[in-house]
């Protein structure tokens, strides 16, 4: 378990999710010479979430590079490229396209370092943005990081507060294996203050970021902070809900989860992928598995209505987690006895 | 050379698409059109030349730049605007948007925003029609950045071993949003990459409808009449950014003003006047009555429905039919 | 819910699973013109299962089509003839392979139906062979039919018993929305009878193969034979279990499932996919919600270790859910009190 | 031409090769070996031109089909051999199987069986080889039946575009398991396509292994010193069922003939007598070696030791270092 504040007291200076995610990059860059970008509009277009703006003119087009259309070579080429010695950050620009890529995910980086009896490591980062929220409709609002967290051989980070989306690059580059960092499209913009020395954060492991005795919402991504607004409405209420952030997809941070529900005995899981076969789902099982004893109620989960996103905004908010519907299933949760 | 009513009717779709889409960039920054929207300024002659050609049992794939597709098709203004206002009333119900407009009746496949994507299915159109013995054709939009695609060649190769009755259109307007082709493609004489697959292929300038209309023609004729797919690479350029979230840094304002004055409105304006087939007066007027049809459909759009929630999973599957 | 007998008496013939699939295939080839058959192989080779041996020369090569090595264009193509009026049956010749085509599968075959405001729909019949134990190593061994049914839009058959195989075929064509059928590879081979009658079959619904009053082993596809050996052996020790054949899954029985457990109050979920994420964390999580109050211990999941699949046998054994694991599993939720 | 020595050791390496496969078949019929596999027995000619002609510094990746191009490489048969009976000792420590050779000290990186999914990684080892400055050649295997994949055009478009030294060697076996060639492309020139990419191409026969070792020296040296991508297809042949499993109702039994009548071992064989290199008591004692060798390997497979089940999942990801 990861704490959610820095130990020393340091410096704080105002910042952004994006703006975090670039000093992340920058500091790779320039520290390790193995580390390169590659992606589709990673370089003069300067990234579909602005994230490497600029970078293109300070570091050059060999370590900035433009990538075709191709997600399955470019991504093919980052295992071949950490095979080869370097430090490839690939860019998906979206989880909705990585759907072309996903082979050589799977059976490809995934699977080499098995499937060579340990001869070989793949240590590579691939970066996409992920989740819905913003009206693109059935084929750009997708959540599959729980989904992707399926696959052993790989490592899930999904960053969701700013120290996260400063540290977690870093540490994934050091990363021997694979690694996949989903970005949630609706967080780039998201500021706050960080501290001035921010660097690299562990990659194992949940992080409670906020504590409660009566029952756990668990999260992660852009649900954690609908987690934490649905816990200041309860609040109100005189409910004190524990806030996990996942932080990590893939190895789950069971210890943690189990933690928070001994303590509770009740739980909502918000999750934006679909509900069947969501993440939500493993989590939930977990907690039957390894806290039955002390479930005051049947885990809840808050997850996306299984239809592909629709664009009308009044629809697509009544597919997505909302404040509201966690608010409910909370209750729901206490209410049970 | 086309005769009168066919440039007439090309100029007016050209005219409508153009007024069409800054009419939509107005109204998305006013909110009133959300998530992506991709304009196709610049592009108009490539819609407006090819589609009236085809006959309604025909299929036409498009991309998510595909508003003037869909409008020269025929299908209602007012559908397309309320699609883009997430009203029911919409072409795809609300439930696409800019990027999935659908009009199944006249056989427009979407809509398609996974790049490339398209192109496996429009084989499939193709296939169905020559199971069944019909003369169709299935005509396919894609933009040059698809072709860097697995899905381009794959579906190349099968129309062609399978003599799939395809028009693959490519319009290629030099950008993959910030990536110019000579930064996408190896090889940019795209016809070269149509024979490695042994299909027929040919470019055009998409900024001369005439020569569009012409070259369609053509590609069209061999489709349908031989059976088996066409490459046709219209070259083109779009004026604006490649959504509404680009900056657009990427490219030399020289360039674009370069290709400005190609703009094919202007030119063919001029050239329909030469001819003595449009006047000063029937232009104001047909340009009127253009404007009053986007006021209409903003109107429409604007008084139409929003869909119940309840329908939420409506449309996800078919609805159970006993069995 | 679908009773494992036929209601009326019928006579028998011995069969295969092979060729109650052939049958289903001569069935629905011969009784709708639309009905065609395309995929690697399919035709010359017969079908690498030997599904399709003979069909090139019964049916001819329009509608018998080998494909080249295009996952993406072929199911992209299967897609499009079902919308042009066809009723394509498309052999993606193993799930494996199938993460090439998984763009078509899930931003079109899923949604197009949705994208269009409901008014296409695409008839689609996608099928593969699916699963590992064949010492095939990591990259031909993947059972991902749970995770495919996470995708809304979808329908996911796994069928079984030889009755499934001779019927699910001509009933899934007879669905207007995209279905895909796992075949698991084990399961082409296996002998039985089957009534000479035997048609088509509900494509809704699970079925309860075995009843038993003690406790619950839920399963699906070559699984389910393993869950019923379970049973037998567990009958040894006088404890009846009762074994639940998933059959589809997706959309998932819940029913069945919760009637089951509310009856024993304990449960073993059988799952060939790796254990996180599977769609056994989605079942025991449907069960906690559904039927909490039955529940007299945690739910159980036997699933495959979470590795990619090794070629050695005895790793590959160690791996998969095996009779014994599945027998511990059990005794293990009975023991709970 | 090639000297003595070289023509030799190419002779010895088919030779290897040949009698390996044929022990291979036998040890699957004896249920030793299990899973898929694929023998190279007719195409031994390819891998044996070739790789003895790479440097150690250079990367092959190969597919399913590959015992002989490890073996060729170098990796002692007693590891190859232990890996297909699923031993620690193998290769890949019995993780891999035939289809999964790998050994990282000699750069080989499998034993790919997603076909065409070694393509996309060799453009990344050739990539990695440029950024790092090392002048290196990565040879990248596969069959004919591969470049009907997406993969295929993806990384033929990235290695041309980013000028990787990708040596592309395309085996054309003319069938992928039953799919004749020209049931799989719609052109069958296959140096169309890779000129549709801006790559230079060469056609050899790749039953003639001269022929094969003289296009090789060129391509290789095209890559290695223009740092660049290459394509060269061997036209060969399988004499072989696809796999075990395959039951090859899909190939003339005339054909297969006619094919074994090229079959580079005996004429290889021929031509080197002629020249005074090999006489038949060389010829004899080289076979006695190489079977030497094979039953060593069986041997050592036999008796090499399986790995302790509790160790299952070693090796799904790097073990934790500190940090
Ligand atoms: C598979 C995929 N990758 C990336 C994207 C993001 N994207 C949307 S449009 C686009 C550029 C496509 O360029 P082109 O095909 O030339 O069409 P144009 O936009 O120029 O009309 C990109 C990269 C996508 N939608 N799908
Ligand atoms: C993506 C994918 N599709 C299908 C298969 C099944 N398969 C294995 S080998 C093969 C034929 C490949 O032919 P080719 O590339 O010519 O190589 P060859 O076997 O002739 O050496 C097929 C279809 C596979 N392994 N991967
Ligand atoms: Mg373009
Ligand atoms: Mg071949």
């Amino acid at each position: 378990m990861t704490s959610s504040r820095p130990t020393s007291p340091a410096k704080k200076a105002a910042t952004t999710y994006r703006e975090a995610l670039r000093a992340a990059h920058r500091e790779a860059l320039l520290g390790d010479p193995r580390v390169f970008l590659m992606g589709e509009d990673v370089g003069r277009y300067g990234g579909s979430y602005a994230v490497s703006l600029g970078f293109l003119k300070e570091f050059g087009p060999e370590r900035i590079r433009d990538t075709p259309l191709s997600e399955s070579a470019f991504v093919g080429a980052g295992i071949g490229a950490a095979l080869g010695g370097m430090r490839p950050i690939v860019e998906v620009m979206t989880v909705n396209f990585s759907l072309l890529c996903l082979d050589q995910i799977m059976n490809v980086a995934a699977t080499v370092r098995h499937m060579s009896g340990g001869q070989l490591s793949v240590p590579l980062v691939v970066r996409m943005a992920t989740g819905a929220g913003r009206q693109l409709a059935a084929q750009h609002s997708h959540s599959l990081e729980g989904w992707y967290a399926h696959i052993p051989g790989l490592k899930i980070l999904t960053p969701a507060v700013l120290e996260d989306a400063r540290g977690m690059l870093g540490s994934a580059l050091l990363d021997p294996d694979p690694t996949l960092i989903f970005e949630h499209a609706s967080l780039y913009n998201r500021t706050g203050e960080i501290a001035e020395n921010a660097g690299l954060v562990p990659i194992t492991g949940a992080a409670v970021r906020r504590e409660g005795k009566d029952l756990s919402l668990v999260a992660y991504g852009a649900m954690l902070f609908k987690a934490l607004a649905a816990a200041d409405e309860l609040q109100k209420e005189g409910i004190a809900a524990e806030v996990v952030d996942l932080r990590v997809l893939r190895p789950l941070d069971t210890e943690t989860i189990l933690k928070t529900v001994r303590k509770t005995g009740r739980a909502v899981v918000v999750d934006e992928g679909w509900r069947s076969g969501s993440l939500s789902a493993e989590i939930s099982a977990r907690i039957m598995e390894g806290a039955f004893a002390s479930l005051k109620a049947p885990v809840e989960r808050v997850c996306t209505v299984e239809v592909p996103l629709p664009y009308a905004k009044h629809l697509e908010d009544a597919a997505l987690p909302q404040v509201e519907t966690i608010v409910a299933a909370a209750r729901k949760a206490l209410r049970h006895v | 050379m086309r005769g009168r009513a066919s440039c007439l009717e090309i100029f007016r779709q050209m005219t409508r698409i153009r007024r069409f889409e800054e009419r939509c960039a107005e109204l998305y920054t006013e909110s009133k059109i959300r998530g992506f929207l991709h304009l196709y300024i610049g592009e108009e002659a490539v819609a407006s030349a090819i589609i009236p050609q085809l006959r309604p049992e025909d299929a036409i794939v498009a991309t998510y730049r595909e508003h003037g597709h869909i409008l020269v098709r025929g299908t209602p203004m007012d559908a397309v605007m309320a699609e883009m206002f997430g009203k029911i009333e919409g072409c795809s119900k609300g439930r696409g948007g800019s990027m999935h407009l659908y009009d199944a009746g006249r056989r427009f496949y979407g809509g398609n925003a996974i790049v490339g994507g398209g192109l496996p299915l429009s084989t499939g159109l193709a296939l169905a029609d020559r199971m069944q013995g019909r003369k169709n054709v299935t005509a396919c939009f894609f933009g040059e950045g698809a072709m860097a695609e697995g899905e381009f060649h794959e579906s190349m190769n099968l129309a062609a071993l399978w003599e799939l009755p395809v028009l693959f259109l490519c319009e290629n307007n030099l950008y993959a949003m910030g990536t110019r082709i000579d930064r996408s493609e190896a090889e940019v004489d795209l016809l070269l990459k149509a024979r490695s697959y042994h299909v027929e292929a040919a470019t055009v300038d998409g900024m001369d409808p005439l020569a569009v209309a012409e070259a369609a023609e053509k590609a069209i004729r061999v489709v349908r009449e031989e059976a088996r797919p066409y490459f046709l690479e219209c070259r083109t350029y779009r004026f604006r950014a490649h959504s509404m979230f680009d900056p657009d840094l990427y490219r030399d304002k020289k360039e674009i003003e370069e290709w400005k004055k190609k703009d094919p409105l202007p030119a063919f304006e001029t050239f329909l006047k030469m001819q003595g087939w449009l006047d000063e007066a029937a232009s104001a007027a047909m340009k009127k009555k253009i404007d009053a049809e986007i006021e209409a459909s903003v109107k429409y759009a604007e008084e139409g429905t929003l869909e119940p929630v309840e329908d939420l999973i409506r449309d996800v599957v078919t609805p159970h039919i006993t069995g």
